[in-house]
């Protein structure tokens, strides 16, 4: 068994070493066989190893990696419910996503470098899942962002993309920081660092440091999975190509925040504090993500901004302390998500590799497969009725309104507002995309069946995925709280209650559909308005960014360069030579060859002598 | 234990022997220096390796020689090896052998340039074992010529500038250091009525604290301008921009790390009370380096600055572990050293290999080498990625360590320091971004990696992961000695 | 002894002033030369006033080795002068400047 | 004056006689690297019987004494003496010098030299002086038809001259005052309080000037580059290293005593100290003449030995001598790399010419380096141990100003030493190509490098010698 669960985190590794060193030399298919037969192997490992995690899961501990003094940091594997389910979706999804990418990157001359970077990254995600410490949940974290840095800027030729992975990379390590100081902190209170231990250890400590640690985590989730106010690398990162955006916007890394979270829950959910600023900041990227959402033109920016606000649904779960909540949407999400990118990609294949919505229209004529898959995909992340989507998201804002009090009601009302949105922008994309006849020139181009087939059984897990956790109004037995040992999590409201949440969540979605239809039925050229282009921009938020950070960075960077180092250090060097040899000038100077000059000199001397040896004699 | 066979003498002599080799052959043809050179090289690294082969975790000294010298100063010919001087003087051993390899080509007087080369590594050698004072100090400016040599004979543009900046800084520094010791030893002798440079005896000197501050004070100028912490930093950069592409790898690789060396052997167990006083200058210096060569680090175009900066940056890191003053940052500390030796000296020689390809530095007229050098571009990713901090590299396990240990004694400075990885961040991606993505040039030479040059740079490849996920090894041949010095200074 | 110590050591040193003052004055060289001579016979004065006065004849012979190394000396001197008046056309030790700094 | 003396003065004799002989035989024999030779024999003949020849009476006629110390100077400028001959061969037909007076001179001086070192009394030592100088009056415009050659002579001489007079007249003013011309006696004398006394400290500063001079401390200095540019280069070697020692080697004895008188005497050495060493050292910065650099380096190095002559007692003496050895070595080394540069149309001093000659010869340079590295004090040269027993010295006199000053001093010195060094191994070379060094030179520097770099490693025998001789 212990082979199984090494294997998981061992393959995508070793698939990705293989290529990185050796992929250029092999034949071209080779390396792609290498990629997804690794990352399809690990998910069969997972598959096998699924049943070790039962109750407080499986440890097991590969070798130590850090030991110093009391600081220990062992390279071991946390094979709990959590881990396994979020495992299990994880090399899943993963798996269906490169077969995918085989197909999407087919000619691209780079392929190797780009399975190597995906194989890697499944493995860093694999460590964050896995890791039974924070150090090396730390490693993983890490790798993420790297590999997204790489993955995004993948076609380096084109600055702004390159420019794409390094705003991810340093944005997201932004929330690292936060991470890490919660992590030395961590030590300094536990004297460890392995997860259980701490978790184990929680209850004791005082109610502000716990909330400190808290936010610190939140910062360190929100850095990770793009919410606010670390959320503005999101949208860029769809410079990248389909499959990447789909391996990072919708089954890993975004989610990892939401992971970190519920790992921790323990600690964090000790804090009311912290845990109402988690659900802030969940439902207020949601509502702000949404609304971005609405103006947006590219239609894997509209994506992003929909990723970015369910991951805010998942957030204002894990606020709202339903942990299943949370992994259940995430999981959900991940189906529908992947499946929507992956479309998307077929979609603008289709356009002809044609990004925006504006200049497309009539796709479902050009291909009804892809146009039903698509349609699957949108009817859940709208929530359509028995849908995962609906399921999950339903759970989420049931839970809010359960809590009953004032905040929790105000929470309620804002998700259901942001549910209206997101039925409303799913629609309009549908319309735009599909609806009417085709508004660009360029020519069809076919996806290849790698790229349509693997969208089949996602498709079928996003509908059907709400099986999972189905409430008992549905007869289901609410498997997944189960599973994770959370029953509390499952609600027991009034009957009544949960029909009148059912209906207003249906009527949300038909609303937002109607409204949509109105709009977006037929395509008109609309002038660009100035809220339009306020929410286009995301509310501007990187202007304020470039204004608060990135200017006094670069202005400090100036000061030092050319203030202290040149100015005052080296001048200051400069000037002590100029006067030594200023003095030795006017030294040399002296006497300037003159015999004369010369005898002055030697009766000045004797002065100076003969003038002392009075003073002496004198007193 | 001791060993009657003067192994360690054989580590020192044996450069300087094949130096003589070089300077002799020199003189004829031009390629028979660059064999002896690699030869030499291989052999010193062969028995340090065997040194730390043969380490068993003990405080002692695992190699210990001791002979007369000079009567009439009272100055002994002492060296002595334990954990720590050994995983150092593998690590110049290591470095030498690349810097051999890095400049094979070496057309302008080989033989000259190969013997200056074993000089100084047999200099750091003698810095890293020597145990009486006056030997110390000789082997410290012993390593001063060679690398002002190859600076300013070898070197670019502005070399003399450099060379001479390089040679006045280090000079004033251990100027100082040789007074105090002067004043020390006389001081000592004076109280003991033995006369003697030895540095177990020169620790039982009784000192006033202010006498003590003094003396502290006059040894850290030395050690503080070779590490070199800001404000005292200016040389390096110009130094390395104007090095050839192994003075470079030396600079980072032998000489910085002797200034550490030279602290927590000398400085720190010699006035182990001024050193506590000390401590937060140190770490507030520390901390302003780390951020401050970051900052400048970003503003520049050399890319062989950048480097140099970086390099500042994560001295400051080191530093401000030593500050912590606790086993753990110790560790890391050393840890970092070592790893930044071997990241630094990696970037260092794909600088150089880019500019060999592109006879460009600036990031203005670089970009794109990553369709055009693949190879080398991995390479150099690799390398940045460590020296940016990324777990599971090289230098995140010194860091961490650093961290954690600063973090039990310091939060807030710890804190700060994190700070100090967005940063590395910043100036490593602007770095990474304008060498190899884009496409804004056309190297004149397209020849990707060839032989010798991934002779070098997989062993520092292998290196830089190797240690980043499993330090293990070297933590464990630094532990004893690290705890032995940390009591010295009187501290739990 | 007729004349005190003290008038003769007065004199010598107004004698060995004015030999410095020429020298420090003068820009020939024969008469730089001249202001030594004059410096040297204010030692020979004195010398020979001290050995009276301390009654030895040391001074004396002091005195008479003086005279010879100065005789050496000045014919070194004038041989040297001619030497540089061919090369320069001039004895003034002004013009011979040509190495400064 | 009985035959134990003349025995006892046996070397000088020895030198006084060969060099008139060779100054009679030159006269038939008009073969110059001959007379070099033979010169070069006489003076390593006189150094062997000084060093091996035990003689019969130390003091000798109460003028020289025939001490330890005294011999030792003499082995040690009849050696110099003899190398600046050997070093001149290939100089001396270049520029066609009367091969028999060249080295008649030389030997003249030398002898001068060691009577000066030797002197116990005044007489002996004006003697002494004025030898080495009348020698030098013709050595320095040695150079037939070069007018720079012939106004260096003319400075040295006025200076000389002056400088004499200023002595004369010191000797007169302290033999007045204490009625002696013995040393000892004369500063001894000087102690008593009686109403001679300001006498004596008159003459004492008149004294001081005229040793100033000699050894050029500021402000007594500004003849020394000239004169150094302007002479023949070996010349100046022996003026920078020999000639200055002698002087001092002379004065050592006197300030070792102490006492009121020369306490006062202390002072003013101290203030001459300082000054020296600043000065020399601002001045030697812009220099671009490595003859001039020289000059003022040797000016350094004399503020430096000044410190262990104001520290003076057994450990200031020893570091002198120690110092002074190695300084020596270092000087008449790079001197002699100038030397052996030289050819018809002239010799190199500018740092311009001096470029990129490492590429034509790489040994010459590198002893260059190693001679003005040793000059600065770099370890693993002789150079560090002597500044090493010097501060050493200056610390346990209790004047560690004075090693604080000498060590800023040599920091700066840093700078003027490598930039000859540099601009030798410059990558583009100059235009002119000199003619390689005749295998007696390059013997004899690689021999002073050696023992040079054997010294800076392993001092201990020159160190137990001289303990040896100052007990």
């Amino acid at each position: 068994m212990d082979i199984l669960l090494t294997l998981i985190l061992l393959l995508p590794l070793a698939g990705g070493v293989i290529n990185a060193c050796f992929g250029k030399r092999l034949p071209r298919p080779v390396p792609v066989f290498i990629a997804c037969g690794s990352v399809i192997g690990s998910f069969l490992a997972a598959l096998g190893s699924f049943t070790l995690a039962t109750g407080d899961g499986y440890r097991l501990v590969l070798f130590t990696w850090l030991k110093s003094g009391h600081f220990q940091a062992d390279v071991g594997l946390l094979f709990d419910p959590l881990a396994a389910i979020m495992t299990l979706m994880v090399t899943g999804v993963a798996s269906l996503i490169h077969l995918y990418a085989a197909g999407y990157m087919e000619e691209d001359t780079d392929q190797v470098r780009f399975f190597t970077l995906l194989n890697l990254f499944v493995f860093a995600m694999l460590t964050i899942v896995l890791a039974d410490n924070l150090l090396l949940l730390f490693l993983g974290w890490e790798g993420v962002g790297f590999c997204s840095y790489g993955l995004i800027g993948f076609w380096y030729r084109k600055t702004e993309n390159a420019d794409a992975g390094r705003k991810a990379f340093i944005v997201t390590r932004i929330g690292d920081l936060f991470f890490a100081v919660a992590l030395l902190w961590l030590f300094a209170l536990f004297g460890t660092i392995s997860i259980e231990g701490i978790n184990a250890q929680v209850a004791g400590l005082d109610m502000t440091t716990v909330t400190l640690l808290s936010l610190l985590l939140l910062v360190g989730a929100c850095g990770k999975s793009a919410q606010l106010p670390l959320m503005s690398w999101l949208p860029d990162a769809m410079a990248g190509p389909t499959p990447v955006s789909a391996l990072i916007h919708a089954a890993t890394m975004v989610t990892a925040g939401v992971y970190l979270l519920c790992r921790m829950f323990p600690l964090v959910s000790l804090s009311p504090t912290a845990m109402a600023a988690i659900a802030l900041v969940g439902i207020a990227t949601a509502l702000y993500a949404a609304t971005c959402a609405l103006a947006q033109n590219e239609i894997k920016r509209v994506l992003a901004y929909s990723t970015m606000s369910q991951v805010g649904y998942m957030f204002l779960a894990v606020g709202l302390g339903s942990v299943s909540a949370a992994m259940f949407h995430l999981i959900t999400h991940a189906f529908f998500k992947a499946l929507l990118f992956m479309a998307a990609g077929c979609v603008i294949n289709l356009a002809g590799h044609e990004n925006d919505i504006r200049r497309m229209g009539g796709m479902r004529q050009r291909s009804p497969l892809v146009f039903w898959l698509f349609i699957a995909g949108l009817l859940c992340l709208a929530g359509a009725p028995l849908t995962s989507g609906f399921f999950s998201k339903d759970l989420i804002l049931a839970t809010a309104f359960a809590r009953g009090d004032i905040f929790h009601q105000g929470l309620y009302a804002l998700g259901v507002m942001t549910a209206l949105l997101t039925s409303f922008y799913c629609f309009r994309l549908a319309y735009l995309v599909f609806g009417g006849d085709y508004r660009g020139d360029e020519l069809p181009h076919e996806p290849n069946g790698l790229m349509v087939w693997p969208l089949l059984p996602l498709a079928l897990l996003g509908l059907g995925a709400g099986l999972l956790n189905l409430p008992h109004l549905f007869a289901g037995g609410s498997w997944l709280s189960a599973w994770l040992g959370r029953e509390q999590d499952v609600l027991h409201l009034a009957i009544a209650t949960e029909y009148l949440l059912i209906g207003t969540a249906v009527a949300v979605f038909v609303l937002g559909w109607l409204l949509a239809a109105l709009r977006y039925r037929q395509y008109v050229q609309r002038p660009a308005s100035l809220s339009g282009d306020f929410l286009l921009n995301g509310w501007r938020a990187d202007d304020l960014f470039d204004l608060l950070l990135v200017r006094p960075f670069k202005k400090i960077g100036r000061f030092c360069s050319q203030g202290v180092e040149i100015g005052l250090i080296e001048g200051v060097l400069g000037g002590t030579v100029r006067g030594c040899n200023d003095l030795g000038m006017r030294l040399r100077g002296l006497g300037a060859g003159k015999v004369s000059l010369y005898l002055q000199g030697l009766v000045w001397g004797f002065v100076v002598i003969v003038g002392w040896f009075l003073l002496r004699a004198l007193i | 234990m001791a060993i009657d066979f003067p192994l360690l003498s054989l580590l020192l002599f044996m450069p300087l022997a094949g130096a003589l080799v070089c300077l002799v052959l020199g003189m004829g043809n031009s390629t028979a220096p660059r064999w002896v050179a690699l030869l030499t090289a291989a052999g010193v690294f062969v028995v340090s390796l065997l040194l730390c082969l043969l380490q068993t975790p003990t405080a002692g000294w695992l190699f210990y020689e001791d002979y007369r010298w000079i009567e009439q100063f009272g100055v002994r010919y002492t060296l002595g090896l334990d954990g720590l001087s050994s995983v150092l003087i593998l690590l110049t051993a290591f470095l030498q052998l690349l810097a051999v390899l890095v400049s094979w080509r070496q057309e302008r007087a080989p033989g000259v340039f190969f013997a200056l080369l074993l000089v100084l590594e047999m200099a750091a050698i003698g810095v890293l074992l020597a145990l009486d004072l006056i030997l110390f100090y000789l082997f410290w400016e012993l390593m001063l010529i060679p690398m002002f040599f190859l600076i300013g004979v070898w070197g670019y543009q502005r070399r003399f500038q450099a060379a001479v900046k390089f040679f006045l800084y280090t000079l004033i520094g251990s100027l100082c250091l040789l007074l105090a010791v002067i004043s020390l030893y006389l001081l000592h002798g004076d109280q003991t009525g033995t006369y003697t440079f030895a540095l177990e005896a020169l620790k039982q000197t009784e000192l006033s604290t202010t006498q003590e501050l003094i003396f502290f004070f006059c040894f850290m100028a030395a050690f503080v301008v070779k590490v070199p912490l800001f404000p005292f930093h200016s040389w390096l950069p110009d130094a390395h921009a104007e090095g050839p592409a192994a003075g470079s790898v030396d600079l980072a690789g032998l000489l910085l790390k002797t200034g550490v060396y030279g602290m927590i052997r000398f400085a720190f167990p010699l006035f182990p009370v001024a050193a506590q006083k000390t401590l937060p200058v140190l770490a507030g210096l520390a901390l302003v380096g780390l951020f401050y060569a970051a900052w400048v680090a970003y503003q520049q175009v050399d890319i062989k600055r950048i480097v140099a900066f970086s390099s500042i940056s994560h001295m400051g890191f080191v530093i401000l572990g030593l500050a912590a003053w606790n086993q753990t940052a110790w560790e890391g500390s050393l840890l970092l050293m070592v790893n930044h030796a071997i990241t630094t000296a990696g970037l260092f020689v794909v600088v150089a290999m880019i500019e060999q390809r592109t006879g460009s530095r600036s990031l203005d007229q670089l970009g794109g080498l990553w369709k055009s050098h693949p190879n080398m571009s991995a390479f150099f990713l690799l390398f940045c990625m460590a020296s940016l901090g990324l777990p599971g590299l090289a230098n995140f396990a010194g860091e961490i360590l650093i961290l954690i240990g600063v973090f039990t004694v310091k939060p807030l400075w710890a804190v700060i320091a994190v700070g100090g990885i967005l940063f590395s961040a910043t100036y490593t991606l602007r770095l990474v971004q304008g060498t190899l993505w884009g496409n804004n040039c056309e190297p004149h030479d397209k020849q990707d990696l060839h032989s010798r040059e991934w002779l070098v740079l997989i062993p520092l490849a292998v290196l830089v992961v190797a240690l980043g996920c499993y330090p293990q090894p070297v933590l464990d041949l630094l532990r004893e000695p690290l705890s032995a010095l940390l009591l010295v200074g009187g501290m739990p | 002894m007729i004349v005190p110590l003290e008038h003769l050591l007065i004199l010598a040193t107004l004698l060995f002033a004015m030999g410095l003052g020429c020298v420090l004055v003068r820009r020939n060289l024969i008469m730089i030369l001249i202001g030594v001579e004059i410096m040297i016979n204010a030692v020979g004065l004195v010398l020979i006033g001290a050995s009276a006065f301390w009654q030895q004849v040391d001074g004396q012979i002091m005195v008479l080795i003086l005279m010879a190394i100065t005789a050496a000396e000045v014919a070194i001197g004038l041989a040297l002068v001619v030497y540089l008046h061919q090369q320069k056309k001039s004895i003034d030790v002004g013009i011979f400047d040509e190495m400064r700094g | 004056m009985n035959q134990e003396s003349l025995q006892s003065l046996l070397p000088q004799i020895l030198l006084a006689l060969g060099s008139t002989a060779i100054l009679l035989g030159g006269a038939w024999v008009r073969n110059r690297r001959l007379w070099l030779l033979v010169g070069a024999l006489v003076a390593i003949v006189a150094a062997l019987v000084a060093a091996f020849v035990e003689p019969p009476q130390i003091d000798i006629l109460g003028m020289y004494s025939a001490s330890a110390y005294a011999r030792f100077c003499t082995v040690l400028w009849s050696l110099t003496v003899a190398a600046t001959l050997v070093i001149s061969c290939r100089y001396v037909d270049i520029f066609r010098f009367g091969g028999g007076e060249y080295a008649s001179l030389m030997l003249f001086a030398a002898a001068g030299m060691s009577l000066l070192s030797a002197a116990t009394s005044f007489v002996g030592l004006f003697l002494g002086l004025e030898v080495l100088t009348l020698a030098l009056y013709i050595l320095i415009a040695f150079r037939h038809g070069d007018t720079r050659g012939a106004e260096a002579g003319m400075k040295y001489l006025v200076f000389g001259a002056v400088a004499t007079a200023f002595l004369a007249f010191a000797i007169a003013l302290i033999y007045t005052a204490t009625g002696t011309f013995n040393l000892q006696a004369a500063a001894v004398g000087l102690q008593a309080g009686d109403g001679l006394r300001p006498l004596g400290l008159a003459g004492w500063a008149l004294l001081l000037v005229a040793v100033g001079f000699k050894i050029s401390l500021v402000p007594f200095h500004l003849w020394t580059p000239d004169v150094y540019q302007g002479a023949p280069a070996p010349v100046s070697g022996l003026l920078a290293t020999a000639a200055k020692g002698a002087v001092l080697a002379a004065f050592l004895p006197l300030l070792v005593m102490s006492g009121e008188g020369i306490a006062d005497i202390k002072a003013i050495l101290w203030l001459l100290a300082i000054a020296t060493m600043l000065v020399g050292t601002f001045a030697a910065l812009p220099q671009t003449n490595i003859k001039r650099m020289l000059a003022y380096s040797s000016v350094v190095h004399m503020g430096y030995l000044m410190i262990a002559l104001i520290v003076a007692g057994a450990d200031g003496s020893r570091a002198l001598l120690f110092y002074l050895v190695v300084y020596s070595l270092a000087t008449f080394g790079a001197f002699g790399i100038i030397t052996t540069f030289a050819d018809e149309n002239g010799e190199i001093q500018d740092y311009d010419d001096l470029r990129g000659l490492a590429a034509l010869h790489p040994r010459r340079s590198a002893l260059l380096a190693v001679f003005l590295l040793s000059l600065t004090g770099i370890p693993p040269l002789a150079g560090f141990f002597a500044k090493f027993g010097l501060f050493q010295a200056a610390f346990r006199g209790g004047y560690a100003e004075l090693a604080v000053i000498g060590v800023i001093a040599s920091v700066i010195s840093v700078y003027y030493y490598v930039r000859p060094v540099i601009a030798l191994y410059a990558p583009e070379s100059a235009s002119v190509c000199r003619d390689v060094a005749a295998r007696s030179e390059t013997l004899l520097l690689v021999g002073c490098a050696a023992v040079i770099v054997i010294l800076g490693v392993y001092p201990t025998p020159l160190l137990s010698l001289v303990a040896l001789i100052i007990p």
